[in-house]
């Protein structure tokens, strides 16, 4: 199990976000979490950064504990998130936002070999390259923050609503992305409005209501379960 | 008339560079860790105080008394933002304003009792020496202030434009959580900036030392002029800045050389109400895109 | 002996509530308290230090000597930060809390002018030892003293003797802007036109700056042939360092006609840049008379540095107002502002008494910095 | 007539062409939508449209009169009114207030009359509180109305964004991805919506949108931007027939999925 989270609970001032949730994600696989706006989604991937400190419970990764531990000790050993609303830095070029993704990687030819790879997935971004981030489309703009997600090498990517403004046929590229990811062996939490899209990919699938894990099991289960389906997919 | 305009802009350029680091330093602190440092006039003058002891306590000549009180600063900035903002971070601004106006006073205060009121003066022994050009007239000590100070200024922007760490910083800067997420540590940035803005403003004092005085309570109106700055510049700007604080120094230079002398503390407030009115964007804000 | 005294003083309260303000036909049981109103914080700590410096000598002498008819003479200080509404709450403490018998000060004009009001109302003599600004005894407030000369006296003998014996024409002024710099200017530029001189450039600029370049440069560019500065040690020091830095001082003669520069502290700061600066002073450490060289020596040995006009001020005011408590035989206010009008003194700086307006007359030496010294070039020079 | 037809428009910014002459036109009544890669322009043709951005190039005329280069709030004030991509709401506002807010900034009585209380603006009061009440009735955020800006759910968050532009009165009203960020439930309540403004309000509609199962459900017409360019324009069927549409923006995969 390369996470296992138990009895994850976490405040943001006085408002429960998160109650006792639990979460394993075997090594090489995908597990996405479903649930409407404020289901505690993002909350969750926030915890498991160490973004959000104000937790309870247990996070292990890889066999040790990292609640705790602060953010950029947590990227260090492998976990990388792609948080939901792009969030790039605007004033900063696209390479740059890029590089900085890379911030925990000492070596260099490493960087590059990244580099190259992210361009592969996402060409616009090398045509884009020199230009500010705040200047790209919303949807040019979400590649990039996957793509500085990737940068950091993650052993367990975090991918917090990617497909979120973007075409069609990026979206079905963004999928054979995530996919190609998976093959190399990271392992990946989903957190995706495009239910559809997250359950066909996905090996498990919970689902959030109001900050508790209101459903768990295989993904393609859930795909047929009458609940899921007439809450989050709207058939 | 037109050389008197000239020597006047001259004089206005070089305080405008001395401001020019001050701010930088203050602005830097607000745009990266939010926060409002009052209390940054007094590590210019702390700064100043410690060259001043290094060259009457270690005997030291001027550039490495300079170059003492830059990293003497740098670390008793550090130590304070660990000490006194790391709490407040991320809470609203007044929680900053009163705390670093507290800090002010108090520093200048233990800077009365312990150093007393008496302004003392820091000698370059460059300030003897007269370079005359065109009809203006620069002491070899004013130079060196344009030279240094516009040689940090450059220094600041490569660091910040081109280095890892400045890279990091304009990060935070712009999304911290993002940073945070990229495994930058945050507080390592924090830390840094107030190390290299206690550094700038301790370059700042120890050469207004040589050019005026050092004492006490020199840091007090320097820090409101530099807010002015920062306010016309536009937050977190670094041009901006730098042209802001170029401004605000000839403003004073020819606002008192042609207009009175008495009133030129009116004349960057001025300024700033011209501009707000003519740019509300500020100096550099661009047409929105 | 403790029940004694508290009972006495509920007697004293008592007697003033049904009395009003009572007087006492002696000296009642007690010290004398004198109040004094100083800036010892702001830019102005330095040269209102140097008047207390005096102000304590005297008081130590005084009581050493015995004190007032046997009473001791006690201070009560207060700072009033160069601020004038300091200043008043100062004085209203002063009068209100520690019923003084008189105040001394303040050092800035502005601040004496501004406790004026409340010398009247309480009726409590207030002496500035070093106010400057014509303005005081102008204003008719028989309750306020000066007891030093005005910026009027100095500018009549000292401009009476720079336009005449040293030909300077061509006035440039440079004065703090506050009410001694401003009045200061006026009466000093009115004198120089009296006497066929020209002001061809005035500034003012605020207490505390350290910047004086453009006013230097509209300096350099002028037809001034003399600069006379008006202000305290410190800005001063600045303004006669960036002047040099300028390259003014073959063209243009330097002049603090009020000295207020002449002290250590200015040496120390301008260095060998003081070297040629003119001023009139009513006081300065080598006048030879045996008054002024037991206070030099005196001061010397107490305070590490020789005295110069404002510790002299300090010393006199001090000496004056023990010599009004001793001639009134009384600690009841009017008295002793009685005694203080008909004084007839004798200090370092000489012979001097209070005119009707209560302006202290005395005579001006003109003194020029050399090597660090302040030497006598001419003087006494009465104001008439 | 068109409600609205821009012709030949362009602009650029530094080198790059952004929208490159660009003929759009919405006829009064219909839904129309514009679709294209990231990055093809779509908003930066909307934000010339509605004076954001005055175009290098073309004109804009809005119910037959010639709009282009007029600043953004007169453009509003004739009817053109338009949401943004980043959901636009008062945080520390009521809902109610907010609406309320919305019509002040189009209403007649002076400045003078509003601060003084004037007839006129006591009239106005309740005239703003009824018809805010009528719009909150109408987008369903009617049990939301006391409720902060910053306290809803996000799906009710671009409701409230739509809310706030329908105060404005428009006839032509712009959505900038209306759907990003909702889940299926919501879109489809999204989708019930724009059709109830298009019909009860008899408000025209061009929207830009990604959700292609909306766009597809809901557009009279399309028209579709590559590199600032329009490369397609027509009905649905036409448009996710069309090659080059598939190739720079559906995707081969798109008609299996859908």
């Amino acid at each position: 199990m390369l996470l296992s989270v138990k009895g994850l609970s976490a405040h943001y001032g006085r408002v429960q976000a998160l109650s006792s949730v639990d979460l394993d994600a075997p090594e090489g696989s995908i597990v996405t979490l479903i649930g409407a706006n404020g289901a505690g989604k993002s909350t969750f991937m926030m915890a498991v950064s160490g973004v959000l400190r104000s937790i309870s419970g247990a996070i292990e990764y890889d066999g040790r504990r990292i609640d705790g531990l602060p953010s950029d000790e947590i990227v260090r050993l492998g976990l990388s998130q792609c948080p939901e609303g792009r969030r790039v830095w605007p004033k900063m070029t696209v390479l740059e936002n890029l590089e900085m993704g890379a911030f925990s990687v000492g070596d260099a030819s490493l960087v590059r070999e990244r580099l190259e790879r992210v361009y592969s997935h996402f060409p616009i971004l090398e045509q884009r390259s020199a230009q500010l981030a705040g200047s790209l489309s919303g949807g040019e703009q979400q590649m990039l923050a996957i793509g500085r997600a990737l940068m950091s090498g993650p052993r367990l990517l975090m991918l917090d609503e990617p497909s979120l403004g973007l075409a069609p046929i990026v979206v079905e590229h963004l999928v054979e992305i995530i996919r190609e990811i998976r093959n190399s062996g990271t392992t990946i939490i989903l957190v995706e409005q495009n239910a559809f899209m997250a359950l066909g990919l996905a090996d498990t699938a919970y689902v959030l209501e109001t900050g508790r894990v209101a459903l768990s099991g295989k993904a393609s289960e859930l795909l047929k379960n009458d609940t899921v389906r007439k809450s989050y997919l709207g058939v | 008339m037109l050389m008197v305009f000239l020597q006047q802009a001259l004089n206005g350029i070089i305080l405008g560079c001395i401001y020019a680091l001050i701010a930088l330093g203050l602005s830097l602190i607000f745009g990266i860790l939010e926060v409002a440092n009052f209390a940054h006039g007094e590590f210019y003058m702390l700064g100043a105080f410690m060259a001043l002891f290094s060259m009457s306590g270690l005997g030291v000549s001027f550039f490495p008394a300079l170059l003492i009180a830059m990293i003497g600063m740098g670390i008793i900035g550090a130590l304070i933002e660990r000490a006194v903002f790391r709490p407040i971070v991320g809470k609203p601004l007044i929680n900053s304003m009163l705390l670093s106006f507290g800090l002010s006073t108090a520093l200048a205060n233990l800077a009365l009792l312990l150093f007393g009121a008496d302004p003392q003066k820091i000698e370059s022994g460059l300030a003897d020496y007269h370079l005359r050009f065109f009809g203006l007239h620069l002491t070899a000590e004013r130079l060196m202030v344009l030279v240094v100070s516009v040689a940090l200024v450059i220094l600041l922007a490569w660091f910040i434009q081109s280095t890892r760490t400045g890279k990091a910083m304009r990060a935070v800067s712009q999304d911290r959580v993002a940073a945070q997420l990229a495994g930058i540590n945050v507080s390592r940035i924090y830390t840094i900036t107030f190390a290299i803005s206690g550094a700038l403003a301790a370059a700042a004092g120890t050469m207004v030392g040589a050019m005026f005085f050092v004492s006490p309570e020199m840091g007090f109106s320097v820090v409101l002029k530099c807010f002015i700055i920062i306010a016309l510049g536009g937050f977190g700007k670094i041009r901006g800045v730098i042209v802001a604080a170029v401004m605000i120094g000839l403003a004073e230079s020819l606002g008192g050389g042609f207009i009175s002398y008495a009133y030129k503390d009116a004349y960057p407030f001025l300024l700033l109400v011209l501009l707000f009115m003519l740019k509300p964007q500020g100096l550099t804000g661009g047409s929105g895109r | 002996m403790r029940g004694k005294g508290i009972l006495r003083s509920v007697l004293c309260v008592a007697a003033m509530l049904s009395l009003g303000c009572a007087a006492w036909a002696a000296l009642p049981d007690g010290n004398v308290r004198v109040g004094v109103v100083m800036p010892t914080s702001g830019t102005l700590a330095y040269d209102g230090g140097l008047t207390l410096n005096g102000v304590k000598m005297a008081v130590d002498e005084i009581n050493a000597a015995g004190g007032v008819s046997g009473h001791k003479v006690e201070l009560f200080i207060e700072d009033s930060a160069g601020v004038p509404a300091t200043a008043v709450a100062a004085m209203e403490k002063l009068v209100g809390m520690q019923k003084v018998v008189a105040v001394i000060g303040d050092f800035g004009s502005s601040g004496t002018l501004a406790m004026m009001d409340v010398a009247k109302r309480s009726q409590t003599p207030l002496i500035t030892p070093i106010s400057l600004a014509p303005k005081i005894t102008e204003l008719g407030n028989i309750w306020t003293f000066r007891g030093c000369d005005s910026s009027e006296m100095i500018a009549k003998s000292f401009t009476k003797w720079a336009v005449a014996e040293k030909k300077l024409d061509k006035w440039a002024f440079i004065g703090v802007n506050t009410d001694y710099g401003r009045g200061s200017v006026d009466a000093f530029s009115k004198k120089v036109k009296d006497l066929g001189g020209e002001v061809v450039y005035t500034e003012y600029f605020q207490q505390g700056e350290t910047d004086y370049y453009p006013i230097i440069t509209k300096l350099k560019a002028s037809s001034a042939n003399a600069l006379c500065m008006l202000g305290e040690t410190v800005d001063l020091s600045r303004v006669v360092s960036q002047f040099h830095e300028m390259g003014l001082q073959e063209k243009i003669t330097i002049m603090d006609p009020t000295s207020g520069t002449f002290n250590p502290k200015f040496l120390e700061l301008a260095k060998a840049k003081a070297n040629g600066i003119i001023g009139a002073s009513r006081f300065v450490a080598s006048i030879k008379t045996p008054k002024a060289e037991k206070f030099v020596a005196d001061y010397q040995k107490r305070y590490n540095i020789p005295p110069e006009k404002y510790a002299q001020a300090g010393y006199d005011v001090a000496h004056m107002v023990a010599m009004a408590v001793k001639n009134a035989d009384s600690t009841d206010t009017a008295k002793v502002r009685e005694a203080l009008a008909k004084i007839e003194y004798e200090g370092p700086q000489g012979k001097a008494h209070f005119d009707a307006k209560n302006q202290l007359q005395i005579g001006e030496y003109i003194i020029v910095v050399k090597d660090g010294k302040f030497e006598i070039v001419a003087g006494p020079i009465m104001a008439e | 007539m068109n409600l609205l037809e821009a012709r030949d428009i362009s602009v650029s910014f530094g080198g790059l062409k952004a929208v490159e002459g660009v003929d759009l036109s919405v006829n009064e009544g219909e839904i129309m939508t514009l679709i294209g890669p990231n990055g093809a322009g779509k908003t930066t043709a909307f934000n010339l449209i509605t004076g954001f951005l005055a175009p290098d190039r073309g004109t804009v005329a809005f119910r037959g009169r010639d709009i282009t280069g007029l600043p953004p709030h007169d453009i509003a004030a004739l009817g053109l009114v338009r949401t943004f991509q980043k959901t636009n709401i008062f945080a520390e506002t009521t809902v109610e207030h907010s609406i309320a807010i919305g019509f002040h900034t189009r209403l007649k009585a002076g400045l003078g009359s509003i601060v003084f209380g004037g007839a006129d603006a006591r009239a106005e009061g309740r005239e703003v509180r009824e018809r805010a009440r009528e719009i909150l009735e109408f987008t369903g955020l009617a049990p939301w109305a006391a409720h902060l800006g910053k306290n809803l759910p996000y799906g009710k968050q671009r409701m409230l964004s739509i809310a706030l532009a329908l105060a404005a009165n428009p006839a032509l009203l712009l959505l900038d991805e209306p759907a990003t960020g909702l889940n299926p439930v919501e879109t489809k309540e999204l989708i019930d919506i724009i059709y109830r403004i298009r019909d009860e309000r008899k408000i025209t509609v061009f929207l830009i949108e990604h959700n292609m199962n909306l766009v597809i459900s809901i557009s009279d017409r399309i028209a579709v931007l590559n590199y600032g360019q329009k490369i397609a324009e027509g009905s649905p069927a036409q448009v996710s027939r069309d090659p080059a549409v598939i190739e720079a923006y559906l995707g081969r995969g798109f008609r299996h999925a859908s």
